[in-house]
């Protein structure tokens, strides 16, 4: 009962780390029907900030790691994205009142990445003296495209069948295409291919770097109050959405953790690493990931996959999902 | 001296806005006009300001002015057939004097 | 084929649109749209862009489309009436051509 | 009880708004309305969003309402005369109907 | 006449303050009708850094301040925002060609606060290294909601009976929770919450401390521009606003002094505390006034009220105001 | 061939510069038609800060130096800018298919200065600590405002010439005016002025400063993105404007060295300063110089002096023209 615990205490320390906190202060605000509102436009730069200084850093760590290390944990952080689409795919969608296509949508979402909930658990990696390879944020897309191309190509060849059409199927190329030209992904491998490729050290150190907790606190905040605000159109679908967002988030969390167990067992990958594969996949996108959805499912339902990722998946996810890898993470290395 | 016209509005989401730019071309109007819009409707309130994590379903007002109303009534027609299952929108036609009709031929 | 509506178009400072939305709803519309304006009238000049300490006093533009005339005038009538005595605001009514008029009813 | 009045639109290039702003004025409108646009017509895309460094060259949508149809013309083809050749822009007429024209007079 | 003395040198130096002289930068570019513009999501979030900043740092003093030693200050803010709606509608109101609901709305926005020179003052006392309680800066809504809703009432009470109408009164409780629900006060009591029950120290030195200054500056600048552009407001309106707008800060700013005197006196309040309590004073509302009045007394011009404050109500608070009362604390203490 | 060798290995090193590698960056990702987006609010700001962090820092220097030491310099700087426009009036406008007032307004953008070209040098010179008199880049109006004037001037006369009447001629004193109103030369003055006459020194180190390199690197960006989607409005004019928009700014900058040189020698001008000289000439107008001529020159088509500029002239500036000068300094000093 030591895991249970340390978790539990983890939990009530991690209401009191700024991340949460601002979740929590966003979400009450909301609650209180507050007039704050934070300006699109800055809500917009530091999303991209924060994505410039995760690829950024993930760029000039890349430099000096050897692919070969990589190699593996990127193989695991794809299959991972596809795992995820799969089981929401096989469970979600078969519960009653829910529409497939409904829950192949959402299913992509949990599969995605949110980049906030990613940053938030690196802040408290550092604020805990956790050590992880710096290029394991920059996993990020290897789980974030699978999981919406997967999501998308799935929706599709089911309505395919349902119109009794062959189709010409949905071509995949140019769904990767889209998401990588989506802001959040192209901020990262601007980032990326900046850290790798050139002399950004200063402008990091000076700039992105000291800048990422603040942005970060205040997409915190932004996103309790959506979260909040989202919560009425969860209201208008099916219960069992809440209850898959519930639990999806810890579940896939916890396959990640077992799979990132592994690698650390055969290749060493370090437990800080462990615990952000673990928070990749328990996150669910919350910038590029629905825009995209709406365009290539545009039958599935956006209140049901929003309102879960947005209202539960992502304050979960934070709040219970980090808390859980730090406290399994102490136990187990 | 003026010219009758006609006006197609079509209220929508910010997310199909290409695919209507290019019906709007396919059916061969000259030009339109695009401002950012917040609204209610069946389908739910979109607010047009403060930060929205999906800022890409926000509304789009899109004005075209055709000479001729049949040409009006296709682009209505393709815009709601081709969208307004899927994506919440609503679209309709204005009778307007123009003065120099050259513009909206091609 | 299309068929004869109103829409009703208010002009006036954000402050009041809440009461302004109520208004419409209560009177029986289905929905609005609105966009940020910044215009000069009677009581003086209101940007629309730049930082501006009272924000709250810039305009907005809401249209109702409504399937009754007589729906309309009440809408223009009560927003009238109740605000803009004290607020700045203008309204007005312009015939428009619908294609699918279930949208517009309750 | 509603008045027949006109409504000019203009929508053209930001950077000329205030001498747009002057003929208004000069030509006798009591007011006008104003809201940010962008478009595309016979002189390419003009963005309504993100940055763009030349900001002055995207479009706005001005709205007059004036009493006589006159005076609309006059108006439109001030406008129309003293910009169009240089600047790419359109303008047109609409009839609406008004609530209160003591409004809309001097 | 050492006051008069130490005053006008304060008054000199003071014009070198950088606060002081972006205001008067930003006067100069309205004047000189320069097309500069800070974007409105700009300045939306200065004040939303601003306010967490002092909400932050107020809530993380009061964690270990006794909540015995803020009584008694906060009581005597409270009263200080009524007494000057109360004063301003037994003087204002009277004079001619001013109607009553117009006074008692600009006693209210003059009873009202302003976060931006309330940090002017706080980033002035910082340079001169005066010490003040930490806290002081958090009593900033005891002066602001009790003085709108104060006005409201006024002013409600006084149409009713105009009417003729019993009326059934204003809803107190309802103009308190519309104050607390404005962007300014949700923003400074989000911050005093995270500072009181989180631990928010970390985000607060590498993000909200260092750009306050910097922000400020920029705040001063927006409000110099506007004080200019609003001056022809002010003509539409009886001589008496500029009079009363002029006189008022001072005015207000030295009561609070005298009352902050006695404080220190018989509970040890510091000189820096009745100098900020002078400004809070002084200060007339900017941000979450002018929309709060302007939906509750809908009779009232905004001309007169925004006029006075924003064109020469907030300039003479902390042009003369602020070294007025240094120059006071310097000698009396 | 030292120099050559010396230029291509600085520009090898160049392109790894932040700077250029975000201006690439902002290319790359343009033509890979990202939806990235930097919000408008944050390009201005970003602008505004640069120019404010450029004019304090030249305030603050100018009051420690002599004027007298500036003048030389800044006559130079003025004859720089009309010398520039005459050039492009005499070669440019008899190019075939090239319309006389787009010649002139064209030239008159690669007179005026652009802001962030300025800056990046600004940043690569203190990379290599090159010493420069801090007042140099306050010499910018000083280039800036005698290119759009006399351009303007040009193309009225021209436009009078045509019509056949006698005109009353452009107003010069207004053109000024509405120059020194426009956003980019507002800010560089006020800051200037608060420099010179106000102690700015803490906010400028705690803010303006830091904040300096990297809003430079997101302008870069921007101005990346922009080059790339004005592309296209090259191609709608005549080939000549790509050739001049390539060879302009070298040419320019060429002969700024010059005129630097020779103030070398005379009066010490520094090295750095002599850079810096070049880029200010070398660099073409971005922000204010086309509204400013869009509104003056109307019958000019825009695409081809925005085009030329932002297409070309300013990426070749910054990315050849920046370690081209230094290439040459290092020689010749
Ligand atoms: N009756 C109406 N009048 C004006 N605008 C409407 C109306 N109904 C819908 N809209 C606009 O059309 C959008 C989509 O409507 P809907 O598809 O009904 O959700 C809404 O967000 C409004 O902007
Ligand atoms: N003649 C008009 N034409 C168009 N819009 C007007 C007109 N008059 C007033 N408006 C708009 O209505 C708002 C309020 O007008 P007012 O109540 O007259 O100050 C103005 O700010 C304008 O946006
Ligand atoms: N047919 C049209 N319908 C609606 N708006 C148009 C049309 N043609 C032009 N516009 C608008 O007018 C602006 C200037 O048009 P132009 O002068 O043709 O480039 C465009 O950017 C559009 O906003
Ligand atoms: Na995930
Ligand atoms: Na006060
Ligand atoms: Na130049």
């Amino acid at each position: 009962m030591d895991l249970v615990a340390d978790f539990l205490s983890r939990l009530v320390t991690q209401f009191q780390s700024p991340a949460l906190a601002f979740l929590i202060g966003g979400m009450a605000l909301a609650a209180f029907r507050s007039q704050l509102e934070i300006p699109d436009a800055i809500y917009k730069f530091a999303v991209f900030m924060l994505l410039m200084r995760i690829g950024i850093e993930g760029g000039l760590e890349i430099r000096d790691a050897s692919f070969a290390e990589m190699l593996l944990p990127a193989l695991v952080t794809i299959a991972l994205g596809c795992l995820i689409v799969l089981l929401g795919r096989f469970t979600l969608a078969y519960l009653p009142g829910v529409k497939m296509e409904d829950a192949i949508a959402t299913a992509g979402l949990f599969g995605a990445v949110s980049a906030s909930t990613l940053a938030a658990a690196m802040v408290i990696l550092e604020e805990e003296d956790i050590f992880y390879e710096a290029w394991v944020p920059a996993l990020y897309p290897f789980m974030d495209i699978p999981a919406l191309v997967l999501a998308i190509v799935l929706a599709n060849l089911h309505l395919a069948k349902q119109d009794g059409a062959s189709g010409n199927g949905p071509k995949i190329w140019s769904i990767i295409k889209d998401s990588l030209r989506g802001s959040a992904l192209s901020a990262l491998i601007l980032g990326l291919a900046l850290g790798l490729l050139t002399r950004p050290e200063q402008v990091f150190e000076g700039f992105y770097d000291p800048l990422f907790r603040g942005l970060l606190s205040i997409l915190m905040l932004i996103m309790g109050m959506e979260a909040y605000q989202r919560l009425n159109e969860l209201r208008k679908v099916a219960h069992w959405y809440a209850v898959y967002a519930f639990a999806a988030p810890l579940t896939h969390g916890l396959i990640a953790f077992g799979l990132g167990y592994l690698l650390h067992v055969t290749t060493g990958f370090s437990p800080g690493g462990v615990v952000l594969l673990s928070v990749l996949a328990g996150s669910s996108s919350d910038i590029s990931g629905p825009p995209t959805l709406r365009a290539a499912i545009p039958t599935a339902n956006p209140s049901s996959y929003i309102g879960s990722s947005t209202s539960i998946g992502t304050p979960v996810a934070i709040a219970i999902g980090i808390p859980l890898y730090l406290a399994l993470a102490q136990m187990v290395f | 001296m003026t010219y009758k016209a006609t006006k197609v509005v079509i209220i929508t989401e910010k997310v199909i806005f290409d695919g209507v730019a290019d019906i709007i071309e396919e059916m061969g109007g000259t030009g339109y006009t695009v401002v950012a819009a917040g609204g209610r409707g069946s389908r739910g309130v979109r607010s047009a300001s403060g930060a929205s994590i999906v800022d890409a379903f926000r509304n789009i007002k899109v004005e075209v002015i055709v000479s001729e109303l049949a040409m009006a009534e296709k682009i209505a027609d393709a815009v709601a057939e081709r969208y307004f299952q899927n994506y919440s929108g609503i679209t309709y036609l204005e009778e307007v004097d123009i003065l120099r009709p050259h513009k909206f031929h091609h």
